[in-house]
């Protein structure tokens, strides 16, 4: 029997996969991939809980974090374009023009 | 059997489209890999009775942000920046051994809902009355759609370029 | 366990049917097409093979298939090898949630309408995989705009669908048709091009630009960019691209019939195959079908007719001009369905 | 009344920066006649001073009422004595600063605001009141040095708010732990309700609240930034840092560490004695070792300061009202010495004792008060800190006979340096200046710091009689004599 | 219910009325209107809810979803406050460096998500009103489109977007347990157990929240988007929008986590001295007086963690909480303040570098002595606004007795650490640099400055009713 524990542990791999991938990653592309990965571990959580406590919150709840996960998207991904237009690269290991 | 077979099945493909967003050599593998990771996810809504988000996750993530990110890769010629250099943080590392404890925790605690899945597979509607009722959700969708608004704004203002004005 | 044999069967059944109906479409679309642009432009189009040219599909499909299949040496061999594949599957997808006749669907999801727009924005991925596989400007230029001209008008086009799943109070394909199955006096039928004429505009259009036939074919405007996305593809790959493009011509008509034309329904024609038994069905599919081909002999009229369009004045239609329209339309229905109290 | 100590040199602040905006000399004047007038209501809140009994509320405002935080001052003879004393240096220190024509605005702004707020810690009856107080006078000290100071300002302006700061806020921390277990800030109170054995962290209240005023007094592992700050500020701030603001410290022992806590302080008492024996000594001879006028005045100052604690530690009678004297004795003296140098500077002598020389001969007048001021603070008999010095050994002897003993041993170390620094400074060579009389704006306050050192040091008497009866209250909580 | 929530109304109204604005005029005039509009806007949001402000407001305004008290009704005054005074500020700021009116239509969506978050007693409002607030702060952070700018945005970003993940995942395990997003809802289905999972929760909010608030091992972003923002933008991030991460942390765990009080508030410990004492130590080494003030922002953090640490204690809770509520308050504005004037300086002085303030004093008399009351505020001078609330945090973390006492007495130390940065300012703005000239300041920036200070100076010497607000908001959240 599939039980909610193991939609829990599907998460949290996913989570640490996404986590790793956000902390190693240069390319400030790939950041913004890893962080979606981490999301969406949130949401399997979310769903997996609503599925199993018989409650529709939490997938009322998944949906709005799909939008928000799309709209922060979409400003990271034009914040990159403005760095890439200033720096010529979007290598975040690059962007250390303020150092102290 | 069958489930658990399916849900294995699935599993898997998130888990092997997650690893090639993280480790694909070439930044546009790692955002098809993407691409495969979040269709599985819709899958796994499915496993779960969730046949509206399973829509809403294709729909949004690999109709929208996928593409959002496959432009992003060509406008940044990203591609052409091939990583896998040595890892020179303990950032990652910590990330995983943290990561390895939290799954620790998780295998050998209790969650309170226990055994067999008690929602109505494919409920639509009961997730669009807990969305739309004023008494649940509605406010926050209203939320959501300001956030969208806000971040269409913000991206539109970025994403211009200052030389057509 | 005999239950899930029989599902699987199912399932399997639903996808050869759809399969084997697409492809019978789609061959005759191409020699359609020909035919029916040949005539607007006063010409005769294809007459040689087989009688009034019938069996040139047969003859172009077996011209592709045994042509050389050439990978450009800097391509990414994975992606651009995978490219026409996914082109191929995502616009299959769609179908699964059409009807072609009450209860001959492959699958009635719940959430078909949404479903099926989800699906279908999948495609942009293909078109991009093949774009930036090839390894060639002009393929990555027109995957580009293919990518840009979807995304713009994916939004207008759920939108419009909007308005009709309100009425009806369901996503499900067969439910929105058997809404529409009454007529008034018995003649007129209550499809819902009449109750959502502007979500019909809004529709038609996006469906047109989402499929980039003219006038939205930018992506691959010959005189600009060889052949958009694909063109680097020859052979095989490049058939199951050709394929793709029909089978979401079909589909998009069949969509468009489903929403707005009353599906398989039409008056005092159905009404009286109820008492026909299985024979009924014969009758719904050939509604629907011809209904279908209506409205794709339409499109192909448009496309004898109208020029290309510029590519800022097909971005500044879909957001200046659908999308606005399409949202109107969503709050006019909402406000109206409020008065009437509820659907 | 007292009230008008803290607001009129507050207005008269502001009405200094602006009067500054218009011309350099005009400040001066504002600062004078405020000053002026402090020192009026400071003589009549002498004048008023209850010769009995510890001190009462005077203005009571409510002010944070939902801490139990009320505007409240009062002044007993103790206050009186140092507000008085306050003021006076304030107008010497005005007169001392007559030639300043940089931003003399600011200048005059800061000082005055330091008197307010010398002012308000003399006299507020609120432990909070007299934190901010406390705290209030540090930033116009800091600018003053901080603008005005010698070459090397910005260090010792530095040091001085960081140090002092420290020790302040740790203070703070110590008046909250009070507060915690009385619920009230008021120092009358406090005094009633932290007697007997219900306090917790007894002993780190005591170190806490003692190590804010051994950081102002100073004491001698908290002293590291005195001789900086007193070199480098200005000659005027000097005397109010010397003269004033050691004396917070001091008062703040005697008021807060002693008055609300003595039975901690009585634990304490020994070790607190050995550190100002400490200190007199470790300033002592690293006051023979100073070749720079302002830094040998200064470890003597500090040197003296030690010999304050010595009698407040002492716990009895006698002692205590010589610490009391001392505070007052020594802020004259002080002021009097630095404003000495203050004379020499601006007569254009470069203030290194190697290269001073014949003070005597060139400006004779200046010499002789330096002979006066010098013999004043080495304990000359008949001068005034002879009494407070006789008075606090006397105490020590009955407590501490030994650590008397050894702090009597500090008195010619003491008139050592000083009249090696005459021997080296008055007399001897010529530094080739031309000979300049006093001005009067250098002659009065000269004249009146003199005078008043001879009649405390020939009649304390009434002084004495004064302060006895708030010395005999402290020491009688501690069980003394 | 809708009378209540008119403050959000006119904002958001206003706001989407400046994106259709957008398209109608040229892009100067557009900004220059679009900043009016949005400054009556403020304006008019902070006098309704001053007018509603006082004590024993409590209306549910939706059952378990939003709720106005006392506690939301502070933070909206806080933000409102600080939008005003940046909106009025950035009037110069965005005409300067031709900035476009979607500038103002960012804060107001900001402002509105932060009122909005203020209100919140549910998780998934919460969440979307914080993340609403915080995406719009991305794209104001790199506004400006320059090299600095950007890569201050794309730091920002990354990072608020990792939080929000942290924060995500740790909403979907209490909802794990409980079934339900709703707070009181938690509180119940948690009781006082303590289970593993609910500890899993809270490190992920903390670490989650912590990066918002930039909190010490999640601090890194912090310097680089201070620094590289506008100025003015820099102001808002200080001092509100960091305020909100607080807001969201105090509600989740004073009324949904309360059995927990023991693992968090130790967490919370940690994490103050480490934030005080790292904030502290690296700014006392800047040169770049915007990341000067961006690492004493991190201190600052570090002083309110302190009081959330003492609601472990037996003391009195209501006063931790509302010392928590003044400092954050009070922050707001002198820190806001700071930047704004930084941003007021950046009209004649084209280095952001301590020592480019030389002569400012002279240069720039308002905007000097302003910086200069903020920066002593900062510092913990007696009538300051700031030494008000570091005391009243002080007194709660010492009256809680035993392992707090150390804590205070580290946060002193810390403050006298503080203290010499804060100096090194001043004393180069009134006391360096030779003979400069008289420039001209911003109008509306110094405007800006001067309500800031004189806010600043009210509530340092007559903080009574700043205290009795901030005391009664803090126990609205400990009553049920």
């Amino acid at each position: 029997m599939v039980t909610v524990y193991h939609y829990v542990f599907l998460a949290a791999v996913l989570f640490i996969i996404g986590a790793y991938g956000m902390l190693s990653a240069r390319n400030a592309v790939r950041v913004l991939m890893s962080i979606e990965l981490m999301l969406n571990a949130a949401n399997i959580n979310l769903v997996a809980f609503s599925s199993y406590s018989g409650t529709v919150s939490g997938q009322a709840l998944a949906s709005f974090v799909i939008a928000v996960a799309a709209a922060e998207a979409g400003v990271g991904i034009a914040i990159l374009l403005v760095l890439y237009r200033r720096m010529r690269s979007v290598n975040l290991r690059e962007a250390v023009s303020m150092r102290w | 059997m069958i489930q658990e077979l399916v849900f294995l099945v699935i599993s898997l493909f998130v888990i092997a489209g997650a690893a090639g967003v993280v480790f694909a050599q070439r930044l546009f593998h790692a955002v098809l890999s993407l691409a495969l990771c979040l269709l599985s996810v819709a899958a796994v809504y499915i496993t779960l009775g969730a046949e509206f988000l399973a829509v809403i996750q294709v729909l949004v993530y690999a109709g929208g942000v996928v593409v959002l990110f496959l432009f992003a890769v060509m406008l940044t010629r990203s591609d052409l920046q091939l990583r896998r250099e040595p890892l020179e943080s303990f950032a990652p590392v910590s990330a995983v051994l943290f990561g390895v404890l939290v799954l620790f925790y998780i295998a050998r605690t209790g969650f309170v809902p226990q055994g067999e899945r008690a929602l109505a597979p494919g409920d639509v509607a009961s997730v669009g009355q807990v969305i739309f009722s004023p008494k649940a959700y509605a406010l926050p969708f209203e939320l959501v759609g300001i956030l969208l608004l806000a971040a269409m704004v913000g991206a539109i203002y970025l994403a211009r370029r200052d030389e057509r004005w | 366990m005999s239950e899930l044999v029989w599902s699987i069967l199912k399932a399997l059944v639903g996808v050869v049917a759809v399969i084997l109906f697409l492809s019978l479409n789609v061959l005759f679309l191409t020699w359609m097409e020909r035919k029916v642009i040949a005539r607007i432009h006063v010409r005769y189009g294809p007459n040689r093979a087989g009688p009034f040219g019938l069996l040139q599909p047969i003859a172009d499909m077996l011209k592709l298939l045994t042509k050389e299949d050439i990978v450009p040496e800097k391509a990414d061999r994975i992606v651009f090898n995978l490219a026409p594949i996914m082109a191929f599957l995502f616009a299959l997808l769609p179908a699964a949630a059409i009807g072609i006749g009450s209860g001959l669907i492959a699958a009635d999801l719940p959430a078909g309408v949404l479903y099926i727009a989800a699906v279908a924005s999948l495609s942009t991925i293909a078109v991009l995989m093949a774009a930036w596989g090839s390894n060639n400007k002009y393929s990555l230029l027109g995957g580009m705009r293919t990518a840009a001209q979807s995304l713009s008008y994916e939004i207008p086009l759920v939108l419009s669908m909007l308005g009709v799943v309100a009425i009806v109070g369901s996503l499900s394909t067969q439910d929105i048709v058997e809404a529409q199955s009454s007529a008034w006096f018995g003649i007129i039928p209550k499809w819902f091009i009449f109750y959502q004429p502007i979500a019909f505009i809004v529709f038609l259009s996006a469906v047109v630009a989402e499929m980039g036939r003219i006038p939205f074919d930018l992506p691959e405007s010959e005189s600009e960019l060889v052949a958009g996305f694909h063109t680097e593809y020859s052979g095989m790959k490049f058939a199951m691209f050709m394929f793709a493009e029909y089978i979401h011509f079909v589909v998009g008509s069949a969509l468009l019939v489903t929403l707005f034309l009353g599906g398989w329904h039409l008056p005092v024609v159905t009404p009286l195959a109820e008492s026909l038994g299985v024979l009924k069905y014969v009758v719904q599919v050939a509604v629907f079908v011809a209904k279908m081909y209506a409205v794709i002999f339409l499109l192909m009229w448009v496309r004898g007719t109208l020029t290309r369009t510029k590519v800022n004045d097909m971005l500044g239609f879909g957001w200046k001009g659908l999308l606005p329209l399409a949202l109107f339309n969503v709050v006019l229905t909402g406000v109206v369905l409020t008065l009437r109290g509820g659907a | 009344m007292l009230q008008y100590l803290i607001l009129l040199p507050l207005a008269g602040a502001i009405a200094s920066y602006f009067a500054g905006r218009q011309s350099s000399s005009a400040p001066r004047i504002v600062a004078l006649a405020v000053s002026v007038a402090t020192l009026g209501i400071a003589a009549a809140v002498l004048r008023a001073a209850p010769a009995q009994g510890f001190m009462k509320e005077q203005l009571s405002l409510s002010w944070i009422p939902s801490l139990d935080i009320g505007f409240t001052l009062g002044a007993d003879a103790l206050s009186a004595a140092l507000v008085g004393l306050t003021a006076l240096l304030v107008l010497v220190s005005v007169l001392a600063s007559w030639d300043v024509e940089h931003r003399s605005g600011s200048y005059h702004a800061y000082l005055l605001c330091m008197l307010a707020g010398l002012m308000g810690v003399f006299t507020a009856l609120d432990l909070f009141l007299f934190f901010l107080f406390w705290e209030i006078v540090l930033i116009p000290a800091f600018m003053l040095v901080n603008g005005w100071g010698g070459e090397n300002r910005k260090y010792a302006a530095m040091k001085l708010l960081i140090y002092t700061h420290l020790g302040s806020l740790l203070m703070l921390v110590g008046f909250l732990l009070m507060y915690a277990q009385t619920h009230t800030f008021s120092m009358l109170e406090m005094r009633q309700l932290l007697g007997g054995e219900s306090m917790e962290y007894r002993t780190l209240v005591f170190l806490l609240v003692f190590a804010g005023f051994a950081f102002k007094i100073p004491l001698v592992p908290f002293h590291s930034w005195l001789p900086d700050a007193y070199s480098q500020a200005p000659t005027p701030v000097t005397i109010l840092l010397a003269g004033v603001l050691s004396k917070m410290g001091a008062y703040g022992l005697v008021r807060v560490a002693l008055g609300i806590l003595p039975a901690e302080f009585a634990v304490f008492a020994k070790a607190i004695a050995i550190m100002a024996l400490v200190t007199v000594f470790y300033a002592a001879f690293c006051a023979l070792a100073q070749n720079e006028v302002k830094r040998l005045l200064a470890f003597s100052s500090l040197s003296h300061m030690g010999f304050l604690v010595l009698g407040v530690a002492s716990l009895s009678f006698i002692g205590m009202k010589g610490a009391i004297f001392q505070m007052v004795s020594h802020g004259l003296i002080i002021a009097l010495l630095f404003f000495c140098a203050g004379m020499l500077a601006a007569r254009g002598y470069e203030l290194r004792i190697s290269r001073l020389g014949g003070v005597l001969r060139s400006s004779p007048l200046l010499g002789w008060v330096i002979v006066f001021a010098s013999m004043a603070s080495l304990g000359l008999p008949g001068l005034s800190g002879f009494v407070a010095e006789l008075s606090i050994l006397l105490g020590l002897f009955r407590e501490y006979p030994v650590l008397a003993g050894i702090a009597v041993l500090s008195l010619p170390l003491t008139a050592g340096y000083y009249l090696w620094f005459l021997q080296r400074s008055i007399y001897g060579g010529d530094a080739g200046l031309r000979r300049s009389g006093v001005t009067m704006v250098e002659f009065l306050p000269v004249a009146v710091l003199v005078a008043l050192i001879t009649l405390l040091g020939v009649y304390p008497a009434p002084f004495m009689e004064l302060v006895g009866s708030i010395a005999g209250q402290l020491v009688n909580a501690v069980g003394g004599g | 219910m809708l009378a209540e929530l008119l403050p959000e109304i006119l904002l958001i109204g206003a706001a989407l009325l400046l994106v259709l604005l957008q398209g109608f005029c040229g892009r100067d005039a557009c900004a220059k209107l679009s900043g009016y509009i949005s400054l009556a806007a403020c304006g008019g949001a902070l006098l309704l809810v001053s007018l509603h402000s006082g004590a024993g407001v409590e209306r549910v305004l939706i059952p378990e979803i939003i709720k106005l008290d006392a506690f939301s009704l502070f933070f909206k005054l806080l933000f409102l406050t600080l939008s005003f005074l940046v909106i009025l500020g950035s009037l110069d700021a965005v005409k300067r460096y031709r900035m476009g009116g979607e500038y103002y239509t960012m804060l107001l969506f900001t402002t509105f998500g932060m009122l909005i978050a203020s209100m919140a007693v549910d998780l998934a409002v919460l969440y979307i009103a914080v993340e609403l607030a915080t995406i719009s702060t991305f794209a104001l952070a790199a506004f400006r489109k320059d090299r600095q700018g950007a890569e201050a945005g794309v730091k920002y970003f990354v990072i608020g977007a990792l939080s929000s993940a942290l924060v995500l995942f740790g909403i979907s395990l209490l909802y794990g347990i409980a079934g339900s997003t709703s707070l009181t809802a938690i509180a119940e289905a948690l009781g006082s157990s303590s289970g593993p999972v609910a500890s899993l929760a809270v490190v992920f909010l903390i670490a989650g929240f912590g990066y918002k608030i930039a909190a010490v091992p999640f601090h890194m972003w912090a310097p680089d988007t201070y620094q590289g923002a506008p100025s003015t933008v820099t102001a808002f991030l200080a001092g509100a929008t960091k305020k909100m991460a607080f807001l969201a942390l105090m509600r989740i765990f004073i009324v949904a986590l309360p059995g927990l009080v023991e693992s968090w508030a130790m967490l919370f410990a940690v994490l103050a001295v480490l934030t005080m004492t790292v904030g502290n130590l690296v700014a006392l080494v800047q040169s770049n007086i915007k990341r000067m003030l961006a690492y004493s922002s991190v201190a600052q953090a570090g002083y309110v963690l302190v009081a959330f640490a003492v609601l472990s204690s037996k003391a009195d809770l209501t006063l931790a909480a509302g010392a928590a509520l003044l400092h954050m308050f009070v922050h707001a504005i002198m820190k806001g303040g700071a930047f704004l004037a930084v941003a007021a300086a950046g009209s004649a002085i084209a280095g952001r570098d301590i020592s480019d303030f030389a002569g400012l004093g002279r240069r720039m008399p308002v905007t000097a002595f302003t910086l200069s009351i903020f920066l002593l505020s900062l510092a913990g001078i007696p009538f300051f606004a700031g030494f008000v609330s570091k005391f009243l945090i002080l007194m709660a973390s010492v009256s809680a007795g035993g392992a707090y006492i150390a804590l205070g007495v580290l946060l002193v130390i810390n403050s006298v650490i503080s203290l010499y940065y804060y100096a090194k300012v001043i004393r180069v703005m009134y006391f360096e640099g030779g003979e400069v000239h008289r420039a001209e300041e911003p109008v509306m920036l110094v405007a800006a400055l001067v309500v800031s200070a004189i806010i600043v100076l009210y509530v340092g010497i007559f903080p009574e009713s700043a205290i009795q607000l901030a005391k009664s908001s803090a126990a609205s959240l400990f009553t049920p």
